[in-house]
């Protein structure tokens, strides 16, 4: 390894969070392309399955991460909880935050129909969302944290896909309403 | 102060009552969210603060809290007989399916979150301390951040002595039962003695104590004394 | 290398502590002689001078360090300097060191009148104070150093400000300490 894949290595196995590419160039005195080549360079090094250690892209910066290959025997070690899944409400709630963010608690309540208080304050307990301030009517707007793209796993926001590809065909679409007129009717008659 | 201008700070919403009052109305924020016991509080607490009761406030605070009480119940009680504005059922069934559509794409997003989540909390994260070295500043980068006189400033406080505390309003106290005993501990085992010379290295009260103890003592038949000069020795015995 | 190496490797990465063998192959259910073999192919992975991360034994057993060669570029990355207002209490340990160094740490609680671990930790680790051995009783004792002197805009210890400038009872001629510790045992009565 060259001194600069080293000394990169070195940043990340130190720094407590993911450490962007200009932050590294700047560091180690040396340019953007360097820094790009010694980790693609530190990839190859870690590459998941070779060794105990990962290199992952999260949060807009690079980070180190154990294997999971060692996740049972670190828990042991270390004895951290499994952290627990994400509920229905609280996956919800976090999905309408990323991508609708900055947006207030009513605005979610509003798209899932229920009250979503407590989903919002476990997230923020959890620390996957945060107060951004508060919109022009004085409502409290949320958005998502570092913490959450750190544990989601995506290297920024724009890694999440569309949402419209989550939204039915126009045939399943016209079927829907159809459905829907027609119960409107029987209901009405 | 007009009750509209009232300064709230409730979860969902921070600003004067009036404005409150408009948001709701336009139906920015639902009025099924909003905390009315807080919004009583608040103006309670104004009161309470301000320690003045203007009529004309309090009415118009009760007719506003009042008005925001019956659309809420409104909201959580809906009635059968009550009027809706009617939708024709082409433009229900429009609304219904941009709202359903809409709740359906978040739900898709969450499953597909979800699986980011299972697979991400697989990886454990270090969370470790800064090496020593790391934490301080070097010594090259070092500048002269701090005043050497807030030394100086804490040495001359350390050197300050606390002023002696004053005890004059602590008096000694002397138990009339303790010198019963030590007299009569005295006379069981020396028979007889000479008051001063027992008692003379004692303070006054004590000295004082013991005489009217021995007076006691005389009184219950337990001892006597003599004095055969006027300021001679005091001779003590088991009567 | 072998699972049991990379689990080895990731539970040092991941340990804010040095681990002994002992816990390692309890976390990883293998025996002491499995994980010493690992351990031995971990180091050779890991040579110093071939990576960023080393692999280091200390007191209690293994831990991971950044290899030396990225202490300027961490420096940069994350050291951010410590100098924070300073409190009463540490502007009163820091004194009592200056003016008379070298002090050991029971003196200088009994100059404070109250226990000063704190004060004296937070200043060690800001590095504004040292250990300098122990006293004939056996007490470590401080002294200031480079750092003080540099933060304090000191040319030497003898630019300290007199202290007769601060002194409340100036007629009392004893010396600077005897004077501090009766005052401080007078505070403490």
């Amino acid at each position: 390894m060259t001194v600069l894949e080293r000394t990169v290595e070195a940043l990340l196995f130190l720094s407590p969070q993911p450490v962007s590419t200009a932050e590294l160039a700047q560091a180690c005195d040396a340019s953007e392309a360097e820094v790009d080549r010694a980790l693609d360079a530190l990839e190859g090094h870690l590459l998941e399955g070779s060794r105990g250690i990962v290199l992952r892209q999260v949060a807009g910066g690079y980070t180190l991460a154990a294997d999971p290959v060692a996740e049972d025997a670190a828990r042991r070690l270390l004895s951290t909880p499994r952290t627990p899944p994400l509920t229905q409400a609280q996956a919800e709630t976090l999905a309408i935050v990323s991508y609708l963010q900055p947006v207030s608690r009513p605005e979610i309540a509003r798209i899932r129909g229920v009250a979503s208080e407590s989903a919002v304050a476990t997230l923020t307990e959890r620390g996957l969302i945060e107060e951004s301030g508060r919109s022009r009517f004085g409502a409290m707007v949320y958005r998502t944290t570092q913490l959450f793209e750190k544990l989601f796993g995506l290297s920024g926001l724009d890694q999440l896909p569309d949402p419209s590809r989550f939204d039915p065909t126009p045939e399943d679409e016209r079927e829907l309403r159809e459905r829907l007129l027609k119960a409107g009717e029987q209901r009405a008659s | 102060m007009r009750a509209a201008e009232l300064d709230l700070d409730l979860d969902v919403f921070a600003g004067p009552f009036d404005l409150l009052m408009a948001v709701v109305l336009r139906e920015e924020i639902p009025l099924s969210e909003v905390s009315l016991g807080d919004i009583v509080v608040a103006y309670l607490e104004h009161l309470e603060a301000t320690g003045e009761l203007d009529l004309d406030s309090a009415t118009e605070f009760l007719v506003l809290i009042a008005s925001l009480l019956e659309l809420k119940s409104r909201l959580l009680l809906p009635t059968e007989d009550e009027e809706q504005i009617e939708l024709g059922p082409e433009e229900a069934a429009d609304e219904l399916l941009a709202r359903m559509l809409e709740y359906r794409r978040y739900r898709e997003a969450a499953a597909h979150l979800s699986g980011l989540f299972a697979d991400g909390r697989r990886y454990l994260y270090r969370a470790a301390p800064l090496p020593p070295e790391l934490r301080r500043a070097s010594l090259e980068a070092a500048s002269h951040v701090y005043d050497p006189t807030r030394l100086g400033e804490a040495l001359g406080d350390l050197l300050r002595v606390p002023p002696e505390p004053d005890t004059s309003h602590i008096r000694p106290t002397v138990s009339l039962e303790r010198r019963l005993e030590v007299l009569r501990e005295l006379l069981t085992r020396r028979g007889r003695f000479d008051f001063d010379e027992v008692f003379a290295d004692e303070d006054r009260l004590t000295q004082a104590v013991t005489l009217f103890a021995l007076l006691e003592m005389h009184k219950r038949g337990e001892a006597t004394w003599t004095q055969k000069d006027l300021f001679g020795p005091i001779e003590v015995e088991v009567q």
